[in-house]
């Protein structure tokens, strides 16, 4: 007993994200967004779940995108590659999911008591209402940051899933909002 | 040399199915073979080909029917015969769909699929033969069972009140609704004939003896005595007019009861929807 | 409401009229293989051209009464009577 | 060929694609969690094709319209979940009995009864096997991936066609709600199966329900002329319902005969890693997804675990899974219910096989981490 369980990985060649926050702040979207932009030109594969029933109007909603240059086979998230935490309590209940070493993201005006001191914060609720001209569109500056930070999608791929999905007469809103997320991400990297 | 003429009897035999044999499962002098005659009868003097008419059933005494005409027959579950007719008439529009039932079948078990039908207003001819009973399972109360009424189980009188299947029909937005008796023959046919023409959901009630049972077990006597106690206890809906409340207690007004041609059909109303889409519009 | 209470109602009206059918085939057919003897036809014949017989079922007692009213085969569940006059 | 479109599809709208993709034109059905974005495809992608989608009353109601529809011509589905699936057996009866193809999708929750309506299960595993009362031969097909859902959704019609049968497609609620990118289907990517029309002319001749050769009767249709008779009650060849001894032995051994005879060609199943492997791992859905990710990292670690991802889950493939287990000796069942198929499994196998079971019935997906410890228990 345990001879097995001492010597297993999560398999290298998966990179799990998780984007949550509470229920109404687009995480189920934003994670349908990018799996889009990842998985359209079908060099890799994704798979995206999410928190389903009364969790996701509220409290800890979350939603997960699995990546794989090869089948993926588990469909959920096993450890995180990257977390993103646009409230307090959705890192709360997600920290521990993270692996060692992967990248958590946060919305450093909600959220204040962090674990850890290796994080990329950006006032993403703020930047929305204040720059981008909506609060709406927080979880698309999050998009933009996840980018520039992690590059599993570049700019202009994004743009385009972003746009895809946006409402008629929301576009330049949402073409500028992926923009201050990458802005002001890339600003963090330096 | 007989010089009346009314009408050609023997067109009920180009009806019946080919290789089945009567006589029916019925019991001696029961209403549902009267009423498909009337059926019959109807379907013909409209001109209808055997091929466009599909006749679908539940489960009863009188949805044995389809079994012995020869047009389409979809013979299904309790109480689902009209869930089943939507089906078909939804999937093929230009078929003339007859739903025959009884009131166990339309009332209690498929008491939801009935309202739901006269809802939607789909162009289907329900012909709901109305006995007061179930017959096939030995004469257990209905929801027709009048109030105080006998059947094997209310053998103290009927504690429950009955739906009115008209008045039902109505209120749950069939566009016609029609009744008559296997007394009044003639007149159901034509009832059943104007139901068939109309274009929405049609009710005709068939108020049909089943003596075996409810006759029995209320005393009301044979066929012949509830075919009697029928024409005595029927007002045509003229005379109701002229009528007060409590004279027409214990009547059955018969005739055309309610017609309307306000509402939309509902296979329509979808094909409407379908050509508005492939014009690209919402 | 007794059967026999209820036949006689519907026997009230005496005949009228006498038909011949002697130069063709009697005024209708009755299918005696379909005939389950419920005895509507009897009851309701006006002119009382039935009687029944030994089993209960309709022979044609009196048929030169027989006025093509319709009233037996358009009531017979049975579909076991025939008009022979279109 | 032009490439194909892809889409991020979520399992509910690629059981929608596929369904599309295999003909069907008709939908009924009543919204039930988890499998209501099936209807809302339906209600969306039917019109545009010239298709009909109705919204029943309830899903007896669902089953119904679209048996009343397949016997009209047309192709029709409906989908539900588990308490609905339960409403629906004595008209999936009904379609057994007057052999009427028509697909059911059953997006499988937590139960019994209302249970659990946004969680996992495979609990109904056995109810679309022994769910209508009678003596009858299922058919259930079961994908694991959204991409599967396309494929698995094509072949239920298509065995539905074949077969004259109704087919059940076991889905479950994480292969409904997640989403992965899909490669739309084009005309002739997959062999599309139509129900065999009679040959003869209408009349005393043509019997609806036929014994023929391979105990499948050609399938007229409402409206084509031959105005034949379907019920629910045991009938003859000719669709007359008959209380005969010898007549109802021939109905009830067609039914069976003419699945049983043709297995073959229903049965479909993966096998992985089984050629060398100390420990089979059996499995469907996406119980078969957790397994699958668990022997990939027990090979890893150098433990030979193997898989057998079944497709059909009825008619159970018994042969298929003789041979292939003929090898070891370990087989463990992984489901997501307190233990169902894991009893098909050991009534198929040698006694010299240990069968055990890792079973989850709490509302959520296997993980691989749970496989892997049973793995390393039955080691």
């Amino acid at each position: 007993m345990g001879a097995l369980l001492d010597k297993i990985a999560v398999p290298q060649d998966r990179f799990e994200i998780r984007l949550s926050g509470s229920g109404g702040q687009g995480m189920i979207l934003g994670a349908v967004i990018l799996s889009e932009a990842i998985g359209g030109d079908g060099t890799k594969n994704v798979s995206q779940t999410q928190s389903y029933g009364p969790e996701a109007r509220g409290g800890a909603s979350k939603s997960d995108v699995v990546v794989s240059p090869n089948q993926i086979f588990y469909p959920k998230a096993m450890k995180l590659d990257l977390l993103l935490a646009m409230t307090q309590e959705s890192l709360d209940s997600y920290y521990k999911d993270l692996k060692d070493g992967g990248t958590l993201i946060i919305d450093n005006v909600l959220v204040t008591d962090i674990p850890t001191d290796n994080y990329y914060g950006l006032p993403f609720t703020r930047l929305a209402r204040e720059e981008a001209g909506h609060v709406m569109v927080a979880n698309v500056i999050a998009l933009g940051a996840i980018a520039a930070l992690t590059g599993v999608v570049d700019k202009e791929t994004l743009i385009n899933a972003v746009l895809a999905r946006a409402p008629r007469g929301t576009e330049e809103k949402n073409r500028k909002a992926v923009e201050i997320g990458f802005r002001e991400a890339e600003k963090l990297k330096k | 040399m007989a010089t009346v003429v009314k009408q050609k009897s023997d067109v009920v035999l180009d009806y019946l199915r080919p290789g089945k044999k009567f006589p029916s499962v019925w019991c001696p002098g029961c209403g549902n073979g009267t009423v498909m005659s009337a059926i019959i009868r109807a379907v013909d003097k409209l001109g209808y080909s055997k091929d466009e008419v599909v006749m679908v059933s539940g489960i009863g005494c009188s949805s044995r029917m389809p079994i012995y005409l020869d047009f389409s027959a979809l013979h299904t579950t309790h109480g689902r015969a009209l869930a089943f007719a939507t089906g078909v008439k939804f999937a093929q529009p230009h078929m003339k769909v007859i739903v025959v039932t009884g009131d166990g079948d339309a009332l209690a078990i498929g008491g939801n699929h009935f309202i739901h039908a006269c809802r939607r207003n789909i162009d289907i001819t329900a012909v709901l033969i109305n006995n007061n009973i179930y017959g096939m399972t030995g004469g257990q109360g209905s929801p027709t069972t009048p109030d105080a009424a006998f059947s094997t189980t209310t053998p103290y009188g009927n504690a429950e009140k009955h739906f009115d299947v008209c008045d039902l029909a109505k209120a749950a937005g069939a566009t016609y609704v029609g009744r008559s008796t296997v007394y009044h023959a003639p007149q159901l046919e034509k009832q059943i004939a104007t139901a068939l023409e109309h274009r929405g959901f049609a009710l005709v009630e068939a108020i049909a003896n089943c003596h075996t049972y409810f006759g029995r077990l209320n005393r009301q006597g044979d066929a012949v005595a509830m075919l009697n106690m029928f024409k005595e206890r029927s007002v045509t809906t003229a005379k109701a007019k002229e009528m007060t409340e409590e004279e027409l207690k214990d009547k059955w007004v018969i005739g055309t009861l309610y017609e309307s041609t306000e509402k939309s059909e509902f296979c329509e109303e979808y094909q409407k929807l379908v050509d508005r889409v492939a014009k690209g519009g919402r | 409401m007794s059967d026999a209470n209820s036949t006689d109602q519907a026997r009230r009206k005496p005949p009228q009229t006498k038909y011949d059918y002697s130069a063709g085939p009697p005024p209708v057919t009755i299918n005696m293989s379909w005939c389950k003897a419920c005895n509507i036809c009897i009851a309701l014949c006006p002119t009382q051209v039935f009687e029944p017989d030994r089993d209960g079922k309709p022979v044609l007692a009196r048929q030169e009464y027989c006025t093509q009213c319709t009233l037996c085969w358009i009531h017979c569940p049975d579909l076991a009577i025939t008009s022979n006059y279109k | 060929m032009a490439e194909r479109e892809r889409k991020l599809l979520q399992g509910n709208q690629a059981c929608v694609v596929g369904a599309i993709y295999a003909g069907m034109r008709f939908y009924a059905g009543y919204p039930i969690t988890p499998s209501t974005e099936v209807a809302e495809g339906c209600s969306r992608e039917l019109p545009r094709i010239g298709g009909r989608f109705i919204q029943m009353e309830d899903e007896i109601g669902s089953i119904a319209a679209i048996i009343g529809a397949s016997v009209s011509g047309k192709k029709a589905m409906t989908a539900t979940s588990g308490p609905g699936y339960s409403l629906m057996v004595e008209n999936i009866g009904y379609a057994y009995m007057t052999e009427t193809p028509v697909v059911i999708v059953n997006v499988q929750r937590g139960g019994p009864s209302t249970g659990l309506p946004t969680k996992v299960s495979q609990s109904d595993t056995m109810q679309a096997r022994w769910g209508t009362h009678g003596d009858y031969n299922a058919i259930a097909v079961a994908p694991s991936t959204v991409a599967d859902t396309v494929v698995e959704t094509i072949r239920a019609f298509n065995l539905a066609e074949r077969f004259r049968t109704p087919v059940t497609i076991l889905l479950d609620e994480v292969i409904a709600h997640s989403r992965s990118m899909v490669e739309i289907p084009q005309e002739g990517d997959f062999p599309i199966v139509d129900r065999i029309k009679p040959t003869k002319p209408a009349g005393r001749d043509f019997m609806p329900f036929e014994v023929t050769e391979n105990f499948v009767s050609p399938m007229a249709s409402y409206g084509d002329g031959y105005r034949f008779i379907v019920t629910g009650l045991t009938h003859d060849q000719h669709g007359f319902t008959t209380n005969r001894a010898d007549e109802t032995v021939v109905k009830l051994e067609k039914l069976r005969n003419k699945i049983t005879r043709y297995e073959e060609e229903i049965y479909k199943q993966e096998a992985r890693w089984t050629d060398d492997a100390d420990i089979i791992l059996v499995a469907y859905g996406s119980a078969a997804r957790a397994s699958l990710q668990a022997a990939q990292i027990a090979r890893e670690a150098g433990v030979k675990v193997g898989v057998i991802q079944l497709y059909t889950i009825w008619p159970f493939p018994e042969k298929p899974l003789l041979d292939l287990c003929a090898k070891t000796k370990k087989v463990i069942v992984a489901e997501l219910n307190m233990g169902q198929l894991v009893h098909e499994v050991r009534r198929v196998l040698p006694g010299d096989i240990d069968v055990h079971s890792v079973l989850r019935y709490d509302g959520e997906i296997l993980t691989p981490l749970q496989v892997l410890e049973k793995v390393d228990e039955v080691m």
